[in-house]
């Protein structure tokens, strides 16, 4: 019990991935500032940012519901590490793992979501409104593609828990480049959960200031990037396990680096994407998302259970 | 014919490339030669014409006798725009242009200069 | 300069209050004498449909003395521009809004209500500009008796 | 949902200037756009009437920092008219020249602005790169970025080095290069061509009837340009084509700007090529006959135009100054109706939008305001208690910090 409570605070739990969120928030903006020819940020900086947030005054809207207000950015905060704990990282095993476990991790991945659109629906201001509207928009055009995208392996390896699909794809390996398809719609998917170029729509700062979080200030907001950056490395940390799940369980450190190295692909290639792309309206995100993309996952679906049929 | 990412060739070409910014205050930023920046009175050439005073579109610049054939400058660095019409106006060359940009300041009355024949640099040896 | 002399001799025919006041100064250019308001509402109509002036560039209000001058930027697609002036006088300016014929006229007229406290019929309501919304009453800035210090003194 | 009425303005990070637009929504369509101009205004009018032309020159260049030379050139025109001055040759091209590098300045500014209004920073981060080029060598032949205060009354002020003008050809090979890469871009990128076909969309007819000027009018396929049309400095001597465009949107005003782009740098080279030798100006008087002229210029933004009234005297009778803003101004209502919300700010911005240009008018505001004035030191102490009433104590801090300023 108290080396659980241990794991969860301390390694791979809350402090891990803190740290590795404030490093991954500083890899990817060094990335984009480096494909933009800058020189980009110290490494310091996401720390820098976070102290300084946090020892700001927090400043609550008068019209705003100050409990809804200030509980948001400590679920989001929460939901994200929740959802960690169930990701297989370095291991075939994730800290907890139960037949089924996909769904919460999903589930969870989208509370954050929630949490930006209550938070800025709460704060009553017009910009914050329409972002927390076009927060919510935008949920129902990726959630559908990335619940899909992940489902389609699950299929193939015939289990709800991410841990036993790491185990089943580590003893299948050559079954892995068929996910191609999946592995491109969650990383799409992936950066409209994140609310980065292209599908930055909610937060769109030439339009709507700051969008849900246009209110936000001091610790709450701090919470609500920390959220963010969490979301970041658990998403990768999620695309990776679904995806690349190569070379977890032969060796702790082995596995650990791997583990890094595939997130810091995830994160180059979210970077990447986002710096080649132009935002787009949230009609034709809806478009794209439902023309394009979740008709893709379906192909991956499709591909699957061909698979499973002919081969398996 | 559109394509999506059209950019990434470009973009992956410039992540071995040096940053086209600089680290500014850590590295010093050169200015091209006749650059306008802070102005520089030289004393010794002032004949007292007051042109300069009277053509500074934002009154920045005054000359005062402090002597026979002696003036002094009060510049305020804070009202200057510099635009060069003072060292234009001038036909002794008495008012010179530096490369000097760096005039940031906290407080007001450090912006404000006095150059006298006591403060300025010596005249050069060959002038005259 | 043909193509001046033209313009101007079209306009001396058409209108007789335009006799010998149009000067051409240069290429391209041609200004008239300030005339009173319905006159040169006439020949501003006739100018903008019948002659292809069809661009306003802006409206300069001046304030003379006896009277206030606005001054009628016209422009042509071949780069000649017709300056027409009208005059109304100092007491009671009153001036007549020209939107109908150009749609863009409105910035420039409230330009000349704020700074010059010209009366302009038949402008579409709107926010005032360019003056803020606590501007003292009575006060026109671009008027030759105006100075900063009146903003001082106590109403 | 019901309507909601949203301010864009006068603070708003889509805008680089204060200016208000109201904008009534139904969910994320606009049905109806409003503006309030006047927040930038600075007396630039009145004050000419009490400085001499001279000093005036300076204050017209600063209506606009972006768009200076064109100020101060329509200025200096209209008085230079009225004086009857004749300004010698290659001092003519030599103010054609720098009113050319502004426009490719100006146009590559625009196109990273454009960049960032619609969330593509990576082509910001690069126009703005390139356009470092154009503005070393305006720093270089000036003395500045900005405000070049290169035209005085008669002429120019500063000559053209040979090897300044070997320099500006290679800085026009660079750029050119570059601006193909954009053009083919603009013709490729399908996130890019999606946000900007259809948006801010107003047709020819309008477009004449609200007098639009500049690129924005001729992204409307209006034919018009004073450069062609009524030409002043050296234009008439240069060939070049007036680029149009029938796309009628933001779209088509990119692409109107970066041809623009190619046109000026072929300028460019035929200033630098058939700059005649001589004088660079000619003494201007001090006092300027009585008299009164126009003079047009084509900014970058469009049509600037210089109305000017001497009276004999050192000091203008009256300056009035139309920036192509405010004439795009009445257009830009008809572009946001209809269109999405995520379009109102790279529709302004299509316009090149330059309010301190269009708020330049007429009275200085001395009142001072009755808040309460900080200065640095004061507002740090006051952190400092704002903090040490929280329970966290930076005085020892704050001493380190002033002892390093110190030996700074």
């Amino acid at each position: 019990m108290a080396v659980q409570i241990l794991e969860i605070i301390i390694f791979p739990g809350f402090l891990f991935l803190t740290v590795f969120a404030m490093i991954a928030e500083y890899l990817d903006r060094i990335l984009y500032a480096r494909f933009q020819n800058r020189k980009g940020p110290p490494w310091f900086q996401p720390f820098a940012d976070f102290i300084k947030l946090v020892a700001k005054e927090d400043i609550v809207p008068e019209c705003a519901n100050p409990f809804v207000f200030k509980l948001m950015p400590i679920l989001a905060l929460a939901s994200v590490i929740t959802a960690s704990f169930y990701i297989p990282m370095w291991d075939n095993k994730a800290l907890f793992s139960f037949e089924g476990d996909i769904i919460v991790i999903v589930y969870l991945l989208t509370i954050p979501t929630i949490s930006f659109f209550l938070g800025g629906w709460y704060s009553r201001s017009l910009y914050a409104t329409i972002g927390a509207m076009r927060n919510l928009t935008q949920l129902f055009a990726y959630e559908v593609p990335l619940f899909l995208a992940i489902l389609s392996p699950a299929i193939l390896a015939h289990t709800w828990s991410l841990s036993e699909m790491t185990v089943f794809f580590n003893n299948h390996l050559w079954l892995l480049p068929f996910n191609i398809i999946g592995f491109a719609v969650a990383l799409i998917a992936l950066l409209g959960k994140l609310e980065k170029v292209p599908f930055d729509i909610p937060e769109a700062e030439t339009e709507i200031v700051a969008g849900s979080f246009t209110e936000y200030s001091g610790r709450l907001l701090a919470f609500f990037r920390m959220a963010i950056d969490i979301e970041m490395v658990v998403g990768a940390s999620l695309v990776a396990a679904v995806f690349l799940p190569f070379g977890l369980g032969l060796n702790p450190v082995l596995g650990f680096i791997l583990y890094i190295l595939k997130v810091v692909f995830v994160i180059f290639l979210l970077a990447l994407l986002r710096s080649v792309f132009a935002r787009l309206r949230i009609e034709q995100m809806m478009d794209f998302c439902w023309k394009y993309l979740a008709p893709a996952a379906f192909l991956q679906i499709v591909v699957c259970v061909i698979l499973k049929g002919v081969l398996l | 014919m559109q394509r999506p990412g059209k950019m990434i060739s470009e973009v992956l070409k410039h992540v071995g490339k040096t940053p086209a910014t600089t680290n500014y205050p850590f590295e010093k930023a050169e200015m091209p030669e006749h650059f306008r920046g802070k102005l520089q009175f030289l004393p010794h050439r002032c004949k007292g014409c007051m042109l300069c005073t009277k053509d500074c579109p934002s009154e920045a610049i005054k000359i005062k006798k402090v002597g026979d054939k002696k003036f002094e400058a009060e510049i305020d660095l804070d009202r200057c725009i510099y635009c060069g019409q003072c060292v234009e106006s001038c036909f002794i060359q008495a008012l010179v242009m530096t490369t000097d940009f760096e005039l940031a300041a906290l407080n007001r009355e450090d912006l404000k200069m006095t150059i006298n024949e006591k403060n300025s640099p010596k005249p050069p040896a060959e002038e005259e | 300069m043909a193509n001046e002399e033209a313009i101007k001799k079209e306009l001396e025919e058409k209108f007789d209050f335009l006799k010998d006041k149009i000067i051409i100064p240069r290429e391209r250019r041609l200004f008239t004498e300030p005339v009173e308001i319905e006159d040169f509402l006439k020949a501003i109509e006739y100018a903008a449909s019948k002659m292809d002036f069809d661009i306003l560039t802006t409206i300069t209000g001046l304030d003379e003395g006896e009277s206030i001058v606005a001054i009628y930027h016209l422009a042509r697609k071949d780069g000649t521009m017709l300056n027409l002036k009208s005059k109304t006088p100092k007491e009671n300016p009153v001036m007549k809004t020209i939107s109908n014929l150009f749609n863009g006229a409105v910035f420039y007229e409230r330009e000349l209500v704020d700074m010059l406290g010209v009366q302009m019929e038949g402008l579409p309501e709107g926010k005032r500009y360019p003056l803020p919304d606590d501007w003292p009453e009575g006060q026109y800035p671009l008027r030759k008796e105006w100075k900063r210090e009146m903003l001082d003194a106590k109403p | 949902m019901s309507k909601l009425t949203i301010p864009i303005g006068p603070q708003h990070p889509a805008l680089k200037e204060p200016e208000c637009f109201i904008i009534t929504v139904d969910g994320e369509r606009i049905c109806e756009a409003n503006m309030r101009l006047g927040y930038n205004h600075r007396g630039i009018e009145k004050r000419c009437e009490e400085i001499t032309y001279i000093q005036s020159a300076y204050l017209i260049e600063r209506v606009c920092g972006i768009c200076s030379h064109s100020h101060s050139t329509a200025f200096i025109q209209a008085v230079e008219e009225i004086a009857g001055l004749e300004v010698p040759k290659r001092g003519l091209y030599i103010r054609t020249l720098f009113g050319e590098l502004e426009r490719i300045h100006s146009h590559l500014l625009w196109l990273g602005v454009a960049g960032h209004e619609i969330g593509f920073d990576t082509l910001l981060m690069y126009s703005w790169r390139d356009r470092e080029i154009v503005m070393d060598i305006l720093a270089m032949v000036s003395g500045n970025r900005v405000n070049y205060g290169m035209n005085s009354i008669g002429g120019v002020k500063r000559d053209i080095s040979p090897e300044q003008a070997d320099a500006i050809l290679k800085a026009m090979d660079d750029l050119e290069e570059r601006t193909k890469y954009y053009i083919e871009l603009g013709l490729q990128e399908t996130t890019l061509i999606k946000r900007l076909s259809g948006a801010g969309s107003i047709s020819y007819e309008d477009a004449t009837r609200l007098g639009a000027v500049g690129p924005t009018a001729r992204a409307s396929k209006v034919d018009q340009d004073v450069r062609r049309d009524d030409p002043y400095a050296a234009y008439a001597e240069l060939e070049f084509n007036v680029i149009t465009d029938d796309h009628n949107d933001v779209y088509g005003r990119t692409l109107v700007r970066l041809g623009e782009l190619m046109e000026s740098y072929k300028l460019v080279r035929q200033l630098i090529k058939n700059m005649p030798d001589g004088p660079i100006r000619k003494k201007g008087p001090r006092k300027i006959p009585a008299g009164e002229a126009i003079s047009r210029y084509e900014a970058p933004r469009g049509e600037d135009v210089h109305y000017v009234k001497a009276n004999g005297t050192d000091k203008a009778f009256r300056v009035k100054v139309r920036a192509p803003t405010l004439a795009n101004l009445s257009a830009v209502s008809k572009m946001l109706e209809g269109d999405y919300l995520a379009d109102v700010p790279i529709v302004i911005a299509a316009i090149d939008p330059c309010f301190s240009c269009t708020d330049r008018m007429a009275v200085r505001n001395i009142r001072g305001g009755a808040t309460e004035m900080h200065n640095p030191g004061s507002l740090r102490n006051f952190s400092i208690d704002w903090y040490r009433r929280r329970g966290i104590d930076f005085t020892d801090l704050n001493k380190k910090l002033m002892k390093r300023l110190e030996r700074v």
